[in-house]
C-alpha cells in the first residue's frame, strides 16, 4: 500500500519546539501520524501537543522505539540535526529545512554512503502515504489513497499534479517530495526503485525540473530496470541559463546542460511520456490505469 | 555572492598566493597615479561582475602614462553587458610565458568538491570543458577529509603542469581548496596562473563565489557584497527577499514555490504569451507580501497583465485572497489586469472573498495562464 | 608458500630517492624483490637502480601494473604518502616510517575501513617470504624458507626469534612486521587469519609486547577460530607502568590494564604456550613440528 | 609533551573556555602579591609535572595575606615526587556547588577519538573509569568529520550533567576537541569543571599533552616546552636521542630496537638480575652513539655491570664492534665490567673485532644475561 511510511512509522520530530516544528507536529498528529516523541538539546521532560520531548534524537530513539524523523531546525543547525538522526539510528531522516549551506550537505551526503539510514530532502515538503502518515508539511486533505506513486522536486507543483490526480479520482500509494537542492538524500532514481519493487503502486509521476543530471540518470534507470509504467513532468522549459529559478539546483549552465529539453528528451526515450501541463500529466496516468 | 577580483585577490594573497601589484581606483586620476607607482606596463581591468571582459573592452593594457589616462577613460563609467563601470584595478602586466588554469567547485552530481587543473588557462574554460574535456585534470576530494596534498599533486601532474613549477601549483591549489572549505565558496578560481620566463607563478586573475545560504557564517565576507549596479527591480526583489528573475515578456507572474512557478512561465509560453518574470514569494502569503510582490511586478514597465498562482499546502485560500484584495485595495486604479488562481486548502472559500471588481478569478491554472495572456495581447494592440 | 607477497608482488618504493629508500630499495632488489618503481613529487623520469621513478604513485601503478608500496617518506609527509597509495590504489602498502602523528594515523585508519587495501605498519620492519620478495628493511639473510609464520610487534626482537628458528633449520613462511604504534593497519589478528588461511603454514609465533588489548585480542581470536598451534612470547615484562619502553604503544596505563601478566594469562588460557626467552620459543614450535 | 597547568589554562582561556582569575609566581612575595591583587580565598597550586598534586600537598588555600605567604613558603621549593616545585599558580578559589570530569583523549584500541563526560569530577577519573565505568559517558569521534556539535550534547546529556548547565558544558567539551585535534593533542581534560552556586562553568584544572612526534608543525607549544627537573639522566637521553628509562636495579642495559631492549631487561629479571635502565640506541650504532650510550649507563651510579646486546639488522656486526672499541678504548679504566652479546648480520665478523681487554664477548642472548648478572652480583658482594 506504500513505500517507505505507514501508520506503523515511529515519528521523532525534531525542532518540535520551534514554531515550525510545533505547528506541523500539530498537522502530522491530526493527520493521524504516529508521532511518538519530539528532540530539542534542552528541552528534554517536555511535553508538546501530548508528546514527550529528549534533550538527544538518541535517547527519543532509544525510548519511543522511534524508527524515523522529521528536521524542522534553522539552517544553521540542520546539517548537525541530520548527523544526530544518522547517528541515533534511525531508518529514515525527513529534512524539510531550506537553505542548508551547501558545504554542510556535502559533508552529510559523504555520510549517508556509511550508514544505512534514507534521507529524504532536504528543502522538501516531506513524504506522505495517504490515509496513514505523513512526514512533513504537505497539505494532508489534497491527497488520497489510491495506485499512484509520485515523485518531485518541487512542492506547491507536487500538490497541483496531486490535485490533478485527486480530482478525477485516482489515488496515490505514496508521494514523495526529494527537494530542489543541488546535494539530497534520496534521488528520482532511489524513489523509482522503490516504487518499482513496490506491488500496490500501478504508475509512477515523476516531476522533474531543470538543472543538475537527475531526471537524464532516472530515465537510463526507467529504461533499464522499469516495468510499472512513468508519466514525467518538466518545470522550467522557459528559464534561460545561468539564472537561478528559486531553487538553488533549478539552474541551467552556460554550457547547456541541465535543460528542460535534454530532460524531456531523455525521458521519451525512455519511453515516459512528458506533459506539456499537469493535467496533461494526469491524462497520461489515467491512459495507464 | 560574487566577490569582485580585486576582493578575491585580496583574499588570495592573505592566504599566501602570489598575486601581482595592484591598487584600486575609481577615478581616472586615481588610476593614473596607481599605474605611475606600479610601473609599467600595467593592465586596468573594469570590476563587474561579468563574464568575458576581456572580450568586451572592459581589460585595457598601457605602456605608458598617456596609455593608462585613456584606459582609465575608456573603462570608467563604461556599461558592460547591463553594469557601469565603477572601479577598476590597476595591476602590473605579468609578462608570462605560460598559462595555466586552477580552481575548486562543488560537484552537485557527485555531492563532493573537486579540483581542477588545466595547462588551457587564460581562456573560457567552459569552452575548453565543452571542446577538449581531456584537458582538464579533475580531483575529487572527499569532503570529510577536505584535500589531501597528494591529490593537489596529482591533479597538477595529471594536467601536465610543467615539473619545474609543479610544487609550487600544487601549493596553491592546496590553498585554494582550503580557502573553499574555509570560506564556504561555491567557486573559486584563479583563470589564469601565469608562469613567468623564470618559472615564477602569479594569480593574474581571482574569481570567488559564497554560498549564500553560508553567508551567516562568514561575516568578513558577507561586508564584501557591494551594492552593485544590478538591475533595480533584481535588487528590490532582495530587499522583500522574494526568489526574482527578470525576463523579457509582457505577463507579470507571481506564484508560490519554485516549482510551480516555473511552470506557470512555462504554461504562459505555452498559450503563447511570454512571462515577463519568475518571482516566487514562498510561503505563506500574508497581505505585506502579496502588496510587495504586486508592487515589484507592477514596477516593471513592460508588464501588461499579472497573473497570481497561490496553491494553498498549508497556507490558507481565504487568507491568501483577504491579502489580495487588501494589497489591490490600497490603489486607486489597478495598473495592470490581474488574474488569480486559488487551489489547494479552503480554495474555495479564498475564490467567495476575492473581490472581482479587482481581479479576475479563475478556477485552473490553465484557464487562468489563458486569461493572462489575453489580457496582455489586448493590452499590446492598444 | 607464503601469504601477502611473493616474487609476483609488484613493488613501488615511495621515497625512492631519499637515504632510506635509495638504501632500502636497492637491498629489496638485490633480495630479489620484484621492484617495478618509484614514486616521488618532482622526480618523475629519474631512474634509481635500474627503477623508473613517477611524481605520483597513481601513475607507477598504473604504468607499472605495481600492486604494492613501501613507503620510506619522512613522518610529516607519510600519512599523506599512505593515503596516496590507498588511492592509487594499491592492495598492499608497507609503511617503515617511525614517528607518524597519531592524529594522522587516526585519520589513515578510518580511510582503511573504506577500502579494500591492506597496510602494514607504520614503525615496522616490514614482510618478508623468504627467498621471494622482501618489503621493508628487515634483513633478509637471517630468514629461510620454511613452515612457520610470525608476526611481531618489534623489529629486532623478530630478528632474534627467527635467528633463533633459523639456527635450528626451522624456516619461516612469511614473517610481517606489524609495528610498535598504537594505531597500526594490519594487527594480530588479520596476522593470524591470514597465517591460518594458509595452507603452508603448519605453526605460527606471535610476538607481542606491553601495553594495548591487541594481545588479549589475539588470545580470543586463536581460542575461537584457529586450528594452526601457535606459540607466543611478549616482551616487557619487568616495564614499571607508565613508562613508554621506546615504542609509542608499550606503555602500561596506571589502571593495570596492558600488562604482559594480562597478555601471557590470556594466551595460555587460550591454550598458547609463552616462552620466557626467545629461545623457548623455538623449542614450543620445534614441539608443533 | 606535557604542558603544566599554568600553560594549559592559558591555551583554553584563548580559545574562549572559562577559567579563574590567576597569576603564576615564582617567589613567596610574588605569590602574596598576587593573592593580594585576586583576592581572597585563593588556591595556591604547584606546577610540576606530578599527579595527585592536592594529596601530596602541592595544592592549598588561603583565605588570606597571611595564609597567602604561608601556603607559597610550604610549596615553593618543596619535593614531589622527586621534582621541586619552582614555581606556584596563584589562584581565584572558585565557590563550587558541583564537579564535573571533561575529557578528549585518543582511544588508541579503536583509532579515533574518544570524548568523555562525568559528573563525578575533581577525583582521581581513572579509579571512576575502574570502580563505576558507567560514570562516565562516552561519544568516539569520526576523525575525518571532526566532532559534531550533537556528539557534545550526546556526551553531556549521557552524562546526566544537570540541564542548567549542559549547553555551556557541550560547548566546552566542543571547543576542547577542536584544541585536541588543532593542537595534535594525546590527551586533553578539565578535571574538575566546576559548576557555581548561579549555574556558571569554570575549568579549575587544565590538563594538556601534546603529541612528541608532531611537535614538529606545533612550534607555539613545543616553545612551552620547559627544562623541566626531570631526572638528569633522562634529560641526557633526551640530548642524545635516546629511548630511556631509569629502573631500580644494578645491570645496566643497552641494545637495538624497543622490543629486543625490553626482551633484554625481561632475562636479566628472569636470571635473577635487576635490569638499572632501558636505553634503545636505535637503527646503526656508530661509535658517537655507542660512546654516548656507554656514557650514560656509567653515569647512573647504581650500575654495577652492563649488557650491551645488538642484533645487527641491515646494521652490520663489525661495524658495531669497531664503535664499541672505539668508545671504550677512550676510557683508562673501563669504570664496570662490559658483556656484549652480537647477532645478525656479519657478527662473527664482529665478534673477532671486539677487544677482550675491553669486554667479555658471548654468543647467546642468553649467556650475554646471566654473565652481566653475575658480575654484578660480585660487585654488590665486594
Amino acid at each position: 500500500m506504500s513505500v517507505l511510511v505507514d501508520d506503523d512509522t515511529r515519528v521523532v520530530v525534531q525542532g518540535i519546539t520551534g514554531g515550525e516544528g510545533n505547528f506541523h507536529a500539530e498537522q502530522m498528529i491530526e493527520y493521524g501520524t504516529n508521532v511518538v516523541a519530539g528532540a530539542v538539546p534542552g528541552k528534554g521532560g517536555q511535553e508538546v501537543h501530548g508528546v514527550p520531548v529528549y534533550d538527544t534524537v538518541e535517547r527519543a530513539a532509544r525510548e519511543e522505539d522511534a524508527d524515523a524523523s522529521v528536521v524542522f531546525v534553522p539552517p544553521a543547525f540542520a546539517a548537525d540535526a541530520v548527523f544526530e538522526a544518522l547517528d541515533a539510528p534511525l531508518d529514515l531522516v525527513v529534512a524539510i529545512t531550506e537553505g542548508i549551506p551547501t558545504q554542510d550537505m556535502s559533508k552529510v551526503y559523504k555520510r549517508l554512503g556509511e550508514v544505512d539510514t534514507r534521507l529524504i530532502g532536504p528543502n522538501c515538503p516531506g513524504i506522505i502515504t495517504p490515509g496513514e502518515a505523513k512526514l512533513g508539511i504537505l497539505p494532508g486533505n489534497i491527497f488520497e489513497s489510491g495506485d499512484v506513486g509520485l515523485v518531485s522536486r518541487s512542492g506547491t507543483l507536487t500538490y497541483q499534479v496531486v490535485d490533478n490526480l485527486t480530482s478525477r479520482g485516482i489515488g496515490q500509494t505514496t508521494a514523495i517530495g526529494i527537494g530542489g537542492d543541488p546535494i539530497i538524500g534520496t534521488d528520482f532514481v532511489d524513489a523509482l526503485e522503490l516504487f518499482e519493487n513496490d506491488p500496490d503502486t500501478k504508475a509512477v509521476v515523476m516531476c522533474g525540473e531543470i538543472g543538475g543530471e537527475d531526471e537524464e540518470e532516472a530515465a537510463r534507470y526507467i529504461a533499464e530496470n522499469m516495468d510499472t509504467p512513468v508519466a514525467g513532468f518538466i518545470a522550467g522549459r522557459t528559464a534561460p541559463p545561468g539564472k537561478r529559478m528559486g531553487h538553488a539546483g533549478a539552474i541551467v549552465s552556460g554550457s547547456g546542460t541541465g535543460t528542460a529539453e535534454s530532460k524531456i528528451q531523455a525521458l521519451n526515450d525512455a519511453g515516459v511520456p512528458v506533459g506539456d501541463t499537469p493535467n496533461e500529466v494526469a491524462d497520461h496516468i489515467e491512459d495507464f490505469l | 555572492m560574487k566577490l569582485h577580483e580585486y576582493q578575491a585577490k585580496q583574499v588570495f594573497a592573505d592566504a599566501g598566493i602570489p598575486t601581482p601589484a595592484s591598487t584600486l581606483a575609481s577615478s581616472v586620476d586615481e588610476a593614473v597615479e596607481a599605474a605611475e607607482e606600479i610601473g609599467y606596463p600595467v593592465a586596468v581591468k573594469a570590476q563587474v561582475h561579468v563574464g568575458g571582459r576581456g572580450k568586451a573592452g572592459g581589460i585595457k593594457l598601457a605602456d605608458d602614462r598617456e596609455e593608462a589616462e585613456q584606459a582609465a577613460e575608456d573603462i570608467l563609467g563604461m556599461d558592460l553587458k547591463g553594469y557601469t563601470v565603477e572601479t577598476v584595478l590597476v595591476e602590473e602586466a605579468v609578462d608570462f610565458v605560460n598559462e595555466l588554469y586552477v580552481g575548486v567547485t562543488m560537484d552537485r552530481g557527485e555531492g563532493e568538491p573537486v579540483a581542477m587543473v588545466s595547462t588551457k588557462g587564460g581562456v573560457d574554460i567552459e569552452a575548453v570543458a565543452e571542446e577538449d574535456p581531456e584537458a582538464i585534470a579533475r580531483e575529487h576530494v572527499d569532503p570529510a577529509f577536505g584535500m589531501h596534498p597528494f591529490e593537489a599533486r596529482k591533479a597538477v601532474y595529471d594536467a601536465g603542469v610543467p615539473s619545474e613549477v609543479a610544487s609550487d601549483v600544487a601549493s596553491i591549489l592546496t590553498t585554494l581548496f582550503q580557502l573553499w572549505d574555509d570560506s564556504d565558496a561555491s567557486d573559486i578560481e584563479i583563470n589564469p596562473v601565469m608562469i613567468t620566463s623564470d618559472d615564477e607563478v602569479v594569480a593574474a586573475d581571482a574569481v570567488m563565489n559564497i554560498d549564500d545560504d553560508a553567508l551567516f557564517r562568514q561575516p568578513e565576507l558577507a561586508e564584501m557584497e557591494e551594492e552593485a549596479a544590478e538591475d533595480e527591480l533584481e535588487a528590490k526583489a532582495n530587499e522583500y527577499g522574494f526568489d526574482y528573475v527578470r525576463l523579457d515578456g509582457n505577463v507579470g507572474i507571481i506564484g508560490n514555490g519554485a516549482g510551480l512557478v516555473m511552470t506557470t512561465l512555462d504554461l504562459v509560453d505555452h498559450y503563447g504569451g511570454a512571462p515577463a518574470n519568475f518571482l516566487d514569494i514562498g510561503g505563506g502569503a500574508k497581505a505585506e507580501r502579496v502588496t510587495n510582490a504586486l508592487d515589484m511586478v507592477f514596477a516593471d514597465e513592460n508588464v501588461d497583465s499579472v497573473v497570481f498562482n497561490i496553491f494553498g499546502g498549508i497556507t490558507r485560500g481565504d487568507e491568501v485572497a483577504q491579502g489580495i484584495n487588501d494589497a489591490l485595495g490600497q490603489f486607486d486604479e489597478i495598473p495592470k489586469p490581474v488574474v488569480v488562481r486559488l487551489a489547494g486548502t479552503n480554495a474555495e472559500e479564498g475564490r467567495e472573498i476575492l473581490n472581482d471588481e479587482l481581479v479576475t478569478v479563475e478556477e485552473t491554472l490553465e484557464d487562468a495562464v489563458q486569461r493572462a495572456v489575453e489580457y496582455a495581447d489586448a493590452e499590446v494592440e492598444q
